[in-house]
Parts: C-alpha cells; structure tokens; sequence
C-alpha cells in the first residue's frame, strides 16, 4: 500500500472549496472529509508504525523546488490526533453552525495537518497563513464583542508573525537558495553566522505567536474567552499543537545548535511559570484554562528543548504532554460551556482532564511528566526541575479552585457533547493506561 | 495470585460505579477482605505459624518496557497489619451510613489497592505511581465534601507531596540508574542528603507532620467518616512507613550522617515531631466542632510517631511503631463513633451535643475504651507505646522533647474528657435518639478487638514488629508477655491489672455495701432552680476551656495554617502582578513581539 | 413538683447505734440564706463561735448536707426552691428553722404572700425563737438536734416520707394560692 | 427650679420638684424634661387613693447637670385605671411597668410584656390595693392549710 | 511459684494500703485542726474524718445518676489505691520495681478520670464547669512537675522510682536530691505543683464551694461522697509520698535489720512535714482564678524548673 499524506491536506481543501457550492451538505460534507481524513490519519500512522519515514513530493518537483512532505512517526501521530480530536469536536459543535462554519473549520484543519506534515518552510508558512486566517473567521464567529476583540487580537499579532515567518524564510532563501528543511539543514553550517541567527530568531518569533509562547501570547486569553467553546477547544487540539511542533521541527532539524535548545528551554520554563502563575487567580474559567494552556505549552516546549542530550526521554515526554494537553484542555474547554458540572459525564470529564493536567498517573499527563523529569535530572537541571514542581502545585492550586467552583448539578450540555468530551477525555486514560503507549513510547518517534 | 488480587479490587472499583449502594459495600467489604488472607499466608514468612494459601512473595509486572516489582517485606508486612483489616471493617460501617451510592465506593477502592501496591512496591517507579493513585483516589473522596478549603487545600498538598518524592526519587534514580528500592545504599553526599530529605518532607504530608498539616483540620472536618477514618487511621500510616523505610531499611539516616557528620538531623524530625504533637494537642483543647478535634488530636498523636522515629533508638522505633499500630485502630473507631452520633444527631458541633451515653450506650463504650487507648491509661496499649517512646526520649536525654511529650499526654486526656463530656454525658439533649446501627456497631467492636488483644499482651506486639526491626538491623527490646523492660525501668501491665482488679475489691464492697437508687435527670442540684434547657449556651459544654483559651489560644493563634494561607494569597498577589503583562491593548502585545524578537536575535548573535 | 419518689420506709431502728453516733457527731449542713439569719451563720463559723468543733462544717449542695437550715422568712416563691432542695438531700436528713417568721410568720405575719408555719410544707426538727436568734442559740440548736438524733426523736425526714400526700397536698394549695370552695376576687 | 419653668407649673417641695400633670401631657412633659438634662429615669411608684377613686403615678427623674430631682405625678381614675406606656422614652420604665400592673393592675398601653412578674401562680386581686384585705387573705389560704399531726397509734 | 511469698507480698500491700488511707483520713483531720488554729479557732477532733467518712457511708439514700456515675466510686477508690501500691513508701519497695515514674503518672489519671467521668454522668452544669477547672489546673501543674521530673531522671539516668529512692539512700539524708542546688530548685518548683495536686489554697479552683457548688462532686452525696474522701485520703498519701520518693530520697535513712521501722517512722514525718507545709500556704492565700493559676504554673514554676532542668543535664554532660 502506497501512503499519500498528501490527502490529509487536499481533502479537507477540497472540500472547503465545494462547501460554498453545497451550503445545505455543508455539515455533511465536512464531516465526511473529517472522516475520511480521521480513517486516512489512522491508516497512515500505521503504516508508519511498520514502514518508517515517509517523503513525498508533489507535482512531480524533486526538494528544494516542490511541495515536499515529510512524515516521521511524531509528526503521524500529531496528524492522527489533530484529524481524529477535529472530527469528534466538529459533530459535536458543527450543526450549531452554518456552512461557513464548517468551511473555516476544514480549512484550519488542513493548514494545522499541513503544519504538522510538511518538509518545506515556505509551505510551512502558506499554511500557517491558512490556519491562521481561518482561525480569526472562527473566533470572530460568536459574533459578540469578545469574540471580535479576540479576533482582533489574533489577528495582528498573526499579521506581525507572518511577516516574521516570512522575513525569516527570505533570509535563509537568499543565502542557501534553497526552502526544504532537510537541504537547509544539510548546508545550514554554509551559512553567514549572524543571518543564520537572525533567521532563527525570526522564525521562533512567528511560529512563537501561533505556539502561544511568552511574551508572544498576548491574544491568547482574549481569542480563548472570545471564541465559543468548541472554536477554544480546536484552538487548543489543532493551531497550537501544530505551532509548537513547527517550532521543535525547525529548532530540531534545521537549527540543532546548543544555542537554540538553551533559548527555548528559558522560554519554555518563563512562559511555563507566567502562565501558570497568570492563571491563578483568574475568575473566568475560559481565560483560567487559557492561561493553563500558556503554561502546557511551556512544557511542551521544555521538553523539546531538552531533547539536545536525550532524545529519547524528551520526545516521549513531548508527545505525552501533547497528547494530555490536547485531549484535556479540548474536553475542558467544551465543559465550559455548562456553567456547572451536573452529571456524571461532566464531572468525570472535569476530573479526569484537571488530574491529567496535573500529572496525575496513570494518566497521560504523568507520563509527560515523568519522562521530562528523566529527561531534566540527566542535566541537572534542578531549577527547572523545581520550577516545573512550582508550577504543578500552582496548577493543583487553581484547578482545585476551578473544579470546586463548578461544582453542580446544572448541566446545559447536549448529548453530542458530552460524547465529544468523555471521547476526547477518554484518550488521556487510554494512552495512560494501554499498553500502547509504553510500546510507543519505547519506540524511536523521530526520523528513524 | 497476587495480580488476581489486584485485578480483583480494580474490576471491583469499576462494578460498584454502577449498583447499589448496598451491593457496592458488600462488594468492596467481601473484596477487600483478599489481601488480609494474603497477610495471613505471608506471617509464615516471618516466624508465625499460619495458613498458607499458596500465595507468591514477590512478582514482577511487567508491562512494555517498564517493569513494576512487587513484593512482600516484613516491614511492609507489619504496616499492612494496621492499615489493610481498617477497611473491610469500614465497608461494613458505611453499610448503613451512607443514603446511596454516588461515588465512594469506587475511589475507595482504588485508595484501598493503591494503598496495598504502596506497601508492596520494591520499585521507585511503582511506589511512586500507587503513591499517585492513592492521592488523586483520596483526592476525589475528599472532593465529595464540597468544601472549598478542604477541596483545594488538599490537593494542593498532595501534589506538593508527590513532587516532594518524585524528586527525591528522581535524584536517587539518577545517582543510582536503577529503580530498585533495594539499591540506594550506594549514594552518598549532597544528592543522597537533598533526596531523603526531600522524601521526608514529602511523606510528612500525608503524615500530617506539623509544618505541613495545615490540610488536614479541612479535609478531616468535611469529609466524609468512614474515609476519614481511613484516612487517619490508615493513609497517615503510609507516610510513616515512607519514612521508615527510607530512613532506616535503606539506611537514610546513614546517608545524612554521613554528608552531615555533626549534625543529627533525626534529632530535628523528633523535634518537629514533638512540636507537633504538643501544639495540635493544645489546638485540639480548643476545638468545638467534633471532626476538628479529632483531627487536631490525630495530627498531635501522630506527632508521636515522628518523634520516635527522630530519636532513632531501638527503643524509641519500637515504641513509634507501637503507637502507630494503637493509632490507626482507636482513631478509627473514634471517627467512626463520631459518625455515627452524627448519623443519628446530625449534629457535629460539641456544644449541641449531649447526653447520649444512655441512649447509645454501645457507640459510647467503643468510643470510650478508644479514648482510654488514646489517652494512653495504664494496661491499655495506648499507654505501653507511649512508654516506651518517653523511655527513649529520657535515655536519650532529650530534654527538650520529653518535656513536650508528656505535657501533650497531659493535654489528651484534655479533649479526650471534652469528647466524653459534651458528646455522651452531661445534659441528656436527644430525648429520643437510638442506637446506631448494627453494622455500625460491628464495625467499631470489631476494629477494637485489635486494642483488647494488646491490653495485658504488649509483649505480643513487640513480636508482631520483631521480623520488620530485625530486617532493618534495629535490635528488638526484651519482654515477656506482657512486661517491657528497658535500661531504665520496666513496666508490667499484668502487675497493673491484677492490683487493679484487686483494689477494685474495697470499692466493689462499699459501692455494694448500701444501697443506691437512680434517680431521673432533671433531679440536679441547681440551687432549687428547675433544670431547663432552652438556651445552648448555658449548656456547660459550649465554648468548654475558656478560662485556658483566653491564655493559649494567642500563642497558637497564626499557626501553620496561616503562614500557608499567606504564601496563598502572596502568589495569588504575583498572580495578579503578574497578568498585569496581559494588558488588554494589542500595541503592547505587538511591543512584546518585537523586543522578544531583538532579544532572541541578541542573545544569539552577540552570546 | 413531684420529682421526688418516696424512699422505702426504713425503720429507726435498723439504723445501727454507731452510724447514730457518727452522724450526730459530723452534721454537714446547708444553710439556705434567704432570711436575716444569714447574717448570724458567719461569726458561728468563724473563729468567736467555731462551730467545725462539733464537727460541722458548711456545704455547697444538698446532696452532700444532713441538715437544711432555713435562716428566716420564706416567700412562697422561695419555698418552692426549698422544698425542692429538701427532697435532693440525702437521708436522715434533718431540717433547723430560724426565728419566728419561720414559726408563725413573724412580723410577716399579714403578708399575703409569706409562708406563716414551714412545719405545714417540710418537717422541721428544730425551731430557734428569736428575732433573729443570736449565735448561741443557733449552736444550742444544733446541740439540741445531736441530743434528739441520739434519742432518736429527729425524725422529720421519715415523717416527710409517711405523710407525703398530705404535705404534697399542702404544698400545692399554698403554691397555687388555692383557698378551700372560693374563687372570689379579693 | 428649671423643671417647673420648663413645664410652666408645679411647686417645689422638699428640695424637689413636684409637678402634677394630665395623662394626655405626660408624654410631653417627660420629653422635654429628657431634651433638657433631666436624662436620669429614677423610678415609676404609684400610690393608691382608696378615697378618691384616684390611682397616682409619680415618674421620678433626674438631672446630672442641675443637680435636681423632679416628679412628675399623674392622676387617673381607679375603674379599668390605664395609661400609655412610656417605655419608649426611657426603655427601664418597661420593667417598672411590669411591677405595677402586676401589684395594682394598672394597664399599660403599649407596653407588650405586661406577664406576671414577681409573683408566681398569682390569680387573686392586685395585692398591693388597698381594698386587698391581706389580713383575711392570709386567714382564708394560710391559716386554712391544716398541720400535718403525726398519727401517734401508728407510730413511724 | 512461691505461694508463701506471693501471701507475704499480698499481706504487705494489703498492710500498706490500709495504713495509706489511715493516715490520709487521720492527715486531713490534723490538717482541718491546722486551719482552724490558725483561724484562731478550736477546730473538730482530730479524728473528725474518719467519722465523716462513716457517717457518709452510712447514709440511707444514696442518689445515682447511672452506671457511669458509679464509675467514680470504683475507680476513684481502686486506682488511687493501685497508684499508693505503685510508690515505694518509705524505703519498702513494694510494686515499685514493676512500673515507673511515668507509670504513677499516668495511674494518677485513673481515678481523676474516673471522677470526671462520674461527675459528667451527673449531667449538673457545676459539675462540667469543675471538671474543666480539674483538668486545666492538670494542665497547669503538670509542666512544672513533669520538668522537675525529667531532671531527676537524667541525672539518676532512670526511670524507676525504686532505683531513685535507692541512689538517694546510699549515703542517707546527705545523698538526697534535695541536697543538691539544682534539685533545690526543682523540688520548690515540684511542692508549688504538689499544692495544685493535693488541690488546696490557693488551687483550690475546681472545688471552689462558693461558685460552683464544689464542682465535680455537686452531686455526690452518701457512699459517693465517702468513697471521695477516701480517694482524697489516699491521693494526699500518695502525692506526697511521690515528692519525699522524688527529692527526699523516700525517707530512707538507715540501712540494716530493723531500718524499715526508722525509714517508715521518717517518711511519715517527712510527709507528715510537706503536708503542713502546704496546710500552712493553704491557710494563709486566697484562692487564684483558673487563669492566674495556670500562668503562674507556665510561666514562672515552669521557668524555675526548666531552670533546674538545664543546669542538671549541663551537670550531666559533663
């Protein structure tokens, strides 16, 4: 069987563009891409799991010209996770909306895939551009005055990354004449010093924006209040996963210098303590998880940034954390929408997403951060060890506080949600608990 | 057979989410009653002659890559002996306590299975994951309080805790590369001193140590009792067997001597120790509400344990484990009896309550021979750990510790009598109450058992400990049955009870030699005044040591729970500062990009 | 009322010889000071008098005492705390009433509402005339009661239990102000 | 005296203020005389006056500030005597008012603890009356209840 | 075993206690003719209570409040008795070497509990309001005499009575703890903290007639009453008896043959001695509130052993 990860991201283009043929299939359509994007997520992670790396290059141009893919065993699984959370979320919120909706919703879809799956910085910045546009239309969408200052938000600091991106693109372009990541890192050594900083520098910024690290995440808890619960809990599973990725991938590959890893592991353990720290006190529990969210994503980061010394550790403990992030943040984010958690569904959801957060086993979460803690006491790195220790305590602080105050029995939430967020919850105990995972775990994720 | 076991209590977790709650308690009571047969084949192991049914020592899961080794040691054997017979018992309390099943079964066991893999774990990785278990599954009991303090408090202290010995584990795993509990001998220096103290201040959470109680008057005053009598009888002794089992089973006291060769940092836990059992102890003088003070008195008699672990002799460790074998069962009993006048009252506050010793004359007697155990009365057992553990302190010569010890035995016998008094004697306030349920009474007199058996026989307790000891290299104290004798002096409980039987003899003819009649309630002596009762706060129970609160109370007034609820609220201040950042205006945001820009490019090209 | 059961009846006579003896020799007593008599009971403790000589001593509470002194006028509203009073001592109990208003009202003797003879409501062994009686006469009292105890004629608290109804009786219709087959204003 | 020139009648007697007022003034009068100093309520006594069919209620006050004692005397009809209550300018006079109904039978408007009082069980004529004839009283109640004789046949 | 030893042994205690509770009835008679010369008056016999004692025993009625108020009658009476067997008294061991200081310690609490616990069962408010007063003024005096305590023990390096009253008999009255300037100290903190055990002026506040109604034992009366003033008798034995054991080396002053008669006649003495001693502070001080009593235990008997305490065990490290 031949893999064509391609698909992943001309599918749901495809479909976006017929959506506004179609504006009564729209929910249909969309959620037949989603689907056959989950199914072909599914069977391409698969084959990677038996294959190994995959490189594909489109229209028939050999790299550094052409559209280039390149799929490695972490980048399947980010894509599996984003197409599989994206189609559980989309059948939960999408019949809310109109066609337009769901058009948008493809199209973040397929930028935040293509994010995840490409090889070419260039293309790399196309679809962040894509998610980028879609996601403001998305968060907009409420419509009330929140979601349009959110929007706002967004959309110039995403308007000042893409200039960044792009500056950072035509430096490298200029001196290497080349976009594929895989050349520039086979010649990044040829490179003028300084411009190979500053292209850096440039890149982290951009990406920086969309991967919600500080001080670059200032639209962060205005987007996240704004936008209604389903676009937040997208935003959370899909963008910024896809971001920080980016960022592991072009600090990882292109960028493997001691350097980069030391600045993304201070920015990484600032925005980890600001954002916890922020989210303290905070009374709104859209803006509270929006906050965590800032604080998950400087874990993320810390643990790609150690993965300079031990690979291995590091990577586990990344896609662990992404993977307990992603499934409880989104189910979390959905859950605010009921002003209490009445039920079962809700309250367990509630629970089990604030214990996974925490790192509590044998959930997703503890994973995370057992191997980051592996990872870190190879280096010595106690401060950071005890910083993360803070930031997990300030963690237990707020989200007690949180599952204390939406207490309840009042429950406004459908039944199509409560599926989404137990579905969604569930993945965080799954890979906390199958066998799977360790196996996974104790597999190479990157390149092979 | 021990997976079965395991599996056993998890599928039995998740069946009692889904019936009844009656069926859930016979479930939970009849599945938790597994590994006490398991304890029963183990003692073969370690000199008693038992039953064997065929159950493995030691196994190994293995599961992808990472291996959990379980398996029995005679340490943990002796812990399992006070922590795991509390909780079928405690199933068959809640048999009648609680209305309908709404989710204390299931966390209830997985406390209890976590509990279980605590005590077997050979492994740092496995320790530490039921340790989590155990904390999140305690943490969703707690949660059912619907109590802000305790809700919060707690699990931020749980996690405080956890990252404590994750550290610690961590450090030892990294100077070590293994694991294995059974290899840490070898570190040394500032690692192994940073890791066991680290352990230690994380264990000393869930042992509610005095620093680091301040989650404990919440979470025991709000939750419910049959938990709460696990969670002080039992969860609290899993701290101690932390720390036992780090600091003298794998020789932690030997580490810190030798990073620290002048300074005996054991002498500092006894001293906290100490400080906690005479500062909860004076705490718990002063409480109204019920469940307060026995949580005060719980963290005050657990104070004990910690002393005797700092002292650190033979002598001194026999008598702190003593005293958490007497605390786990007569603090049960005690919270269980405080349940059930609330089952039947509905009331929690001392100074509402009165007079049911007539009405719940079984519930009083079980909580009445518990106090005797607490409050450490001669022949009782209570009253031989607490011996042995002044002895160590005088052989010692800790002067500064044994002072405290003794003035907190005094202060027991304070709100022991508070508890008598206001709770089963004085005015007779519900008329009409009966006696609590069956089950519940069961449950009490059975967990007493234990206590009865150890009155006369503290030497059978001392064998009991011998093969935990023994493994540790800690020399067992001589005794015979019922006599301990120590360098300084000896104590012979069967002298005791046979003169106090014998000195009963004149008092038994005089209260026999004439006859007495009972007369009703309402004929006391009130200056001829009618006995009424219409206003709670001429009851003689309410606001009971006044004269001492007005001289005590200033000194304890900021305690520990305030320097916490400070530290709080100062993060909650940096919290605020802090999302000042956040300013709302997309220019700053837009600022922030670019300086964030200029020193990243900065640091890379001039660094 | 009514909190009070009767004892069983007790022959005098089963009472052993030595328990006369101790008791006549260590009389606790309570003295109910309502009256002007109150005032006479200090110098018969203190060191002019000494009454702990004969073996008396002062108590707090009526379970403790053996004699009740009523130390002057009783209003029918203190009566009744008396005679409540009466019934929580122990027996024998014994019962020395002061001064002439206990006798027969005394210069209270119109008063609608003072008791005029206590012998009507609870037994009294010993009465002391005067107005007040001075310390001796409350020491010779006293010494007058160890002689009758001796003799075996202090016998109010077994009376008190004989005729029960009948001072029940009469402590109801004196508590209610009850007046016999009138119920006419005044 | 300053009292009797704040009411603008009355006379001294005995070093003292005496000022007889009308039931419908009294209210006014213990007013004013409150607003100018006189803010000590003394007592409340009253007097029988069998003859003249008179209940006399004499409200006692004091002044700190010139030193001087002031009564202020009301005089009522002795059939169904009442009068309002004055315990909402001196909150004491409530339980001067308790006393004197419960010893003359004089109501009280306004005054809504009028219960019984010192006297427990009482459900004769006000006692303090002067037509109370305490002298036949005490014969019909006290001097009726029999002695208890002891039975000298039976023995104890 | 030894049926003709354990007779003997049965005998002696039986001997010991029945002397124990004569000379406390016969002290408290001694002790109210104290008082009353010094009040300038002429005072009840000497052997007033012990026909107090029979009269209240004697008593026809005898009022109970239920089972658990007769527990102050049996345990009052048996434990205070077991704690007496528990002292050596004057030299003569007898259960001494099975138990320790901390042992009567703790057997002191048996028959206050078992008080508390009737007094409680009385249900009378006076009563709660006396036993709170008890149980503080334990409170209170215990710091004190626990500190004085814990220096003798590190200085003789045990725990056992026996072995205290034997080092402090080894050279007579000049080996007594009292002696020694440090145990001077101590001993004066302890007699302060015996005053508040024996429970007379000016720590008389649990009983404290005029306020409460004698608190605790407002509802005893008869047998009840008698078995208490057993108990007092007795306590009164073995307080002081614990004292003279603690500081005055038991009374031990001559060793030999017929030493125990001496020994006995100097601990009755000796105790005889402490008790007027505190008969004569009861006499000449009012009686402190609860609170004032407890600062002056915690504050300044406390600093005044602890004193002691640290220049014994700077004496000992040495």
């Amino acid at each position: 069987m031949v893999v064509h990860p391609v698909l992943l991201i001309a599918i749901p283009l495809i479909a976006a563009f017929i959506i506004p043929l179609a504006k009564k299939y729209g929910f249909a359509i969309a959620a037949g891409a989603m689907a056959f994007n989950m199914g072909y997520a599914i069977g391409m992670f698969s084959y990677i799991y038996s294959h190994g790396k995959i490189y594909e290059m489109i229209a028939g141009f050999k790299p550094p010209v052409g559209i280039f893919l390149a799929v490695d065993a972490l980048s399947a699984m980010l894509a599996l996770l984003i197409n599989l959370f994206a189609f559980i979320n989309f059948i939960a919120i999408g019949k809310e909306w109109n066609y337009k909706f769901s058009m948008l919703y493809l199209l973040a879809i397929a930028g935040s895939t293509g994010i995840v799956l490409t090889g070419d910085i260039f293309n790399m910045f196309i679809f962040f551009e894509i998610t980028a546009v879609a996601s403001y239309a998305l968060i907009a969408g409420k419509k009330d005055e929140k979601a349009i200052e959110g929007a706002i938000k967004y959309m110039v600091l995403g308007s000042i990354a893409s200039i960044f991106i792009l500056m950072g693109i035509a430096l490298i372009y200029s001196q290497l004449k080349t976009l594929n990541i895989y050349d520039i890192a086979a010649r990044i050594s040829s490179m003028d010093e300084k411009i190979k900083w500053a292209s850096f520098a440039l890149l982290l910024t951009g990406i920086g924006v969309e991967a919600e690290i500080f001080p670059l995440n200032g639209w962060v808890p205005a987007a996240y209040q704004g936008a209604s619960s389903g676009v937040a809990s997208l935003l959370s599973f899909g963008p910024s996963k896809a971001a920080i990725y980016a960022i592991a991938r072009i600090m990882m590959v292109i960028f493997p210098f001691h350097a980069t890893y030391e600045i993304a592991l201070y920015v990484g353990v600032v925005t980890l303590v600001i954002g916890e720290l922020a989210a303290f006190m905070q009374e709104d529990v859209k803006r509270m998880l929006a906050y965590s969210s800032i604080g998950q994503m400087g874990l993320i980061l810390i643990a790609f940034s150690l993965a300079s010394q031990n690979i291995q550790n590091a990577l586990i403990a990344a896609f662990f954390l992404i993977i307990s992030h992603a499934s409880a943040k989104s189910s979390l984010f959905l859950l605010s929408r009921s002003p209490s958690m009445g039920g079962a569904a809700c309250k367990y959801t509630g629970i089990v997403g604030v214990l996974s957060i925490i790192g509590m086993p044998p959930l997703a979460g503890f994973w995370g951060k057992w191997y980051l803690m592996l990872a870190a006491i190879n280096e010595k790195l106690w401060l950071v060890i005890m910083l993360v220790f803070f930031a997990g305590i300030v963690e237990a602080g707020y989200f007690a506080r949180y599952l204390h105050k939406s207490m309840g029995n009042e429950s406004k939430l459908n039944l199509r949600y409560k599926v989404a967020m137990v579905v969604m919850v569930s993945f965080t105990i799954l890979l906390g608990l199958l066998p799977i995972a360790y196996k996974m775990a104790s597999l190479p994720l990157w390149g092979w | 057979m021990l997976d079965i076991i395991f599996a056993e209590l998890i599928i039995a977790a998740i069946i009692t989410f889904f019936v009844g709650k009656k069926i859930a308690s016979i479930i939970a009571g009849f599945i938790s009653i597994l590994p006490l047969f398991a304890l029963i084949d183990w003692a073969n192991n370690f000199g008693f002659k038992t039953i064997s049914f065929g159950i493995e020592r030691q196994m190994n899961i293995s599961v992808a890559g990472i291996t959990l080794h379980l398996g029995i040691t005679p340490l943990s054997w002796f812990f399992a002996l006070m922590i795991l017979p509390l909780f079928p018992l405690i199933m068959l309390y809640s048999y009648s306590f609680f209305k309908e099943n709404d989710g204390f079964y299931p966390f209830m066991l997985f406390a209890f299975a976590s509990t279980f893999g605590i005590l077997l774990s050979k492994d740092m990785l496995s320790l530490f994951l039921f340790w989590e278990i155990m904390s999140w599954s305690s943490f969703l009991l707690v949660y059912r309080s619907r109590d802000k303090e305790a809700i919060i408090s707690y699990l931020i202290f749980s996690v405080f805790s956890a990252f404590a010995i994750l550290f610690g584990l961590m450090i030892l795993w990294h100077e070590n590369f293994s694991l294995l509990l059974s290899d840490i001998g070898r570190i040394n220096g500032i690692y192994g001193f940073i890791a066991i103290a680290s352990l230690i201040i994380g264990f000393s959470v869930k042992s509610v140590l005095m620093p680091l109680h301040a989650w404990a008057p919440f979470v025991y005053s709000k939750s419910d009792e049959p938990f709460v009598a696990f969670l002080s009888g039992g969860l609290s002794k899993l701290g101690y067997y932390g720390m036992f089992l780090f600091l003298f089973t794998l020789n932690g006291v030997k580490i810190l001597q030798n990073y620290t060769p002048n300074v005996a940092w054991n002498y500092l836990l006894a001293v906290v120790g100490s400080l906690s059992a005479f500062v909860a102890t004076m705490l718990a003088i002063m409480q109204d509400d019920l469940r307060k003070l026995l949580a005060y008195s719980s963290i005050g008699q657990l104070g004990y344990i910690a002393i005797g672990f700092g002292i650190g002799t033979p002598l001194a460790i026999t008598g702190a484990l003593f005293q958490a074998f007497n605390h786990a069962f007569f603090k049960a009993v005690l919270f269980l009896a405080a349940g059930a006048v609330a089952y039947r009252t509905g009331k929690w506050k001392i100074s509402e309550l009165g007079g049911l010793a007539y009405r719940m004359p079984l519930t009083f007697l079980a909580a009445l021979f518990a106090i005797f155990a607490l409050a450490a009365i001669p022949i009782t057992s209570g009253f031989a750990a607490k011996w042995l553990l002044y002895e160590a302190a005088i052989q010692q010569k800790y002067v500064f510790i044994a002072p405290l010890m003794l003035i907190a035995g005094v202060g027991a016998f304070l709100y022991s009598f508070r508890i008598l008094y206001g709770v089963f004697l004085g005015e007779n306030r519900y008329p009409d109450v009966k006696e609590a349920p069956k089950s519940m009474i069961a449950a009490m007199f059975i967990l007493m058992l234990p206590l009865i058996i150890f009155v006369v026989f503290p030497g059978y307790m001392l064998d009991l400990m011998k093969p935990a000891l023994s493994n540790s290299g800690i020399e067992s104290i001589a005794h015979t049955k019922f006599a301990i004798e120590t360098s300084l002096a000896k104590y012979n409980s069967m002298a005791v009870l046979i003169t106090l039987i014998a000195a009963m003899v004149p008092a038994f003819i005089i209260y026999k030699a004439r006859k007495h009649r009972i007369t009703s309630f309402e004929d006391n002596y009130l200056a001829g005044e009618p006995y009424e009762f219409h206003n709670p706060s001429m009851h003689a129970a309410h606001n009971f040591y006044k004269p001492l609160k007005g001289v005590v109370l200033p000194y304890f007034e900021p305690g520990a729970t305030y320097y916490f609820e400070k530290i709080y609220k100062g993060i909650g201040i940096l919290s605020n500062g802090i999302r000042r950042i956040y300013t709302g205006f997309v220019q700053d945001y837009a600022i922030y990009v670019v300086i964030f820009l200029l020193a990243v490019m900065g640091w890379l090209i001039w660094m | 009322m009514g909190l009070y059961i009767g004892d069983k009846m007790m022959k005098y006579e089963e009472w052993s010889k030595l328990a006369i003896k101790v008791s006549k020799a260590s009389l606790w007593m309570l003295h109910f000071c309502t009256g002007c008599g109150a005032i006479e009971m200090p110098p018969v403790m203190t060191s002019r008098y000494d009454m702990e000589r004969f073996g008396i001593a002062p108590m707090a509470t009526p379970r403790q005492a053996d004699v009740l002194l009523i130390t002057g006028y009783l209003t029918v509203k203190t009566l009744r705390r008396v005679i409540q009073v009466y019934e929580q001592m122990q027996s024998p109990k014994y019962v020395i009433a002061f001064g002439s208003c206990t006798i027969n009202g005394g210069m209270y003797w119109d008063s609608y509402n003072t008791i005029k003879h206590l012998e009507k409501y609870i037994p009294v062994d010993v009465y002391i005339t005067g107005c007040m009686p001075r310390p001796e006469g409350i020491i010779n009292a006293f010494i007058k009661l160890m002689e009758l105890i001796d003799e075996g004629k202090a016998r109010g608290w077994e009376k008190y239990q004989k005729y029960y109804d009948k001072y029940k009786e009469n402590q109801r219709r004196v508590f209610n102000f009850e007046i016999e087959g009138e119920n006419e204003e005044y | 005296m300053k009292s009797i020139e704040l009411i603008g009648k009355g006379k001294e007697m005995h070093g003292r203020a005496y000022i007889e007022v009308m039931p419908d003034e009294l209210e006014n009068a213990i007013k004013k005389l409150k607003e100018n100093g006189f803010n000590h309520f003394v007592m409340l006594s009253c007097i029988d006056w069998l003859e003249e069919e008179k209940f006399e209620l004499v409200y006692h006050l004091w002044s700190y500030e010139v030193k001087e004692h002031v009564m202020l005397s009301v005089r009522m009809n002795r059939n169904n005597a009442s009068m309002p209550s004055m315990s909402h300018l001196f909150p004491q006079i409530e339980t001067y008012e308790r006393e004197i109904h419960e010893m003359y039978g004089i109501e009280f408007d306004g005054n809504n603890r009028l219960t019984p009082f010192l006297l427990e069980n009482w459900h004769h004529a006000p006692p303090m009356r002067k037509d109370f004839d305490s002298e036949k009283f005490v014969g019909k109640l006290y001097e009726s209840i029999p002695f208890i004789e002891e039975d000298e046949n039976e023995g104890i | 075993m030894d049926v003709m030893g354990i007779a003997i042994k049965v005998a002696l205690l039986t001997a010991y206690a029945v002397i124990g509770t004569c000379v406390g009835l016969l002290f408290m008679g001694i002790g109210r003719k104290i008082i009353a010369r010094v009040h300038n008056r002429v005072g009840p016999p000497f052997y007033q209570n012990f026909i107090d004692v029979a009269k209240l025993l004697s008593k026809k009625t005898n009022i109970s409040h239920g089972w658990i108020f007769d527990l102050a009658l049996l345990f009052s009476i048996s434990g205070i008795l077991l704690t007496l067997l528990f002292l050596p008294i004057g030299g003569v061991q007898l259960l001494s070497m099975e138990g320790d200081a901390f042992l009567v310690l703790y057997l002191l609490a048996i028959p206050a509990l078992g008080f508390a616990l009737g007094a409680g069962a009385s249900g009378n408010p006076n009563a709660g309001v006396g036993v709170m007063r008890a149980l503080v003024m334990m409170l209170s005096y215990e710091l004190p005499f626990i500190i004085t305590l814990i220096a003798l023990m590190i200085y003789y390096d045990t725990t056992s009575l026996a072995t205290i009253v034997r080092m402090q008999s080894i050279n007579g009255v000049k080996s007594w703890a009292i002696t020694m300037p440090p145990f001077m100290l101590a001993a004066f903190a302890a007699d302060m903290a015996l005053q508040g055990m024996l429970m007379e002026q000016p720590f008389d506040i649990p009983v404290a007639p005029h306020e409460i109604a004698s608190g605790p034992m407002v509802e005893f009366g008869g047998k009840y009453l008698g078995s208490l003033m057993l108990y007092k008798a007795i306590a009164l034995v073995a307080e002081t008896t614990l004292f003279v054991d603690l500081f005055l080396g038991g009374g031990v002053v001559a060793h030999g043959n017929f030493a125990f008669v001496i020994n006995f006649i100097v601990w009755l003495a000796l105790i005889f001695l402490l008790f007027i001693l505190s008969i004569l502070i009861a006499a000449s001080f009012p009686r402190f509130r609860i609170e004032q009593a407890f600062g002056f235990y915690w504050k300044y008997e406390a600093i005044i052993a602890a004193i002691s305490l640290i220049w014994v065990y700077i004496l000992v490290i040495k």
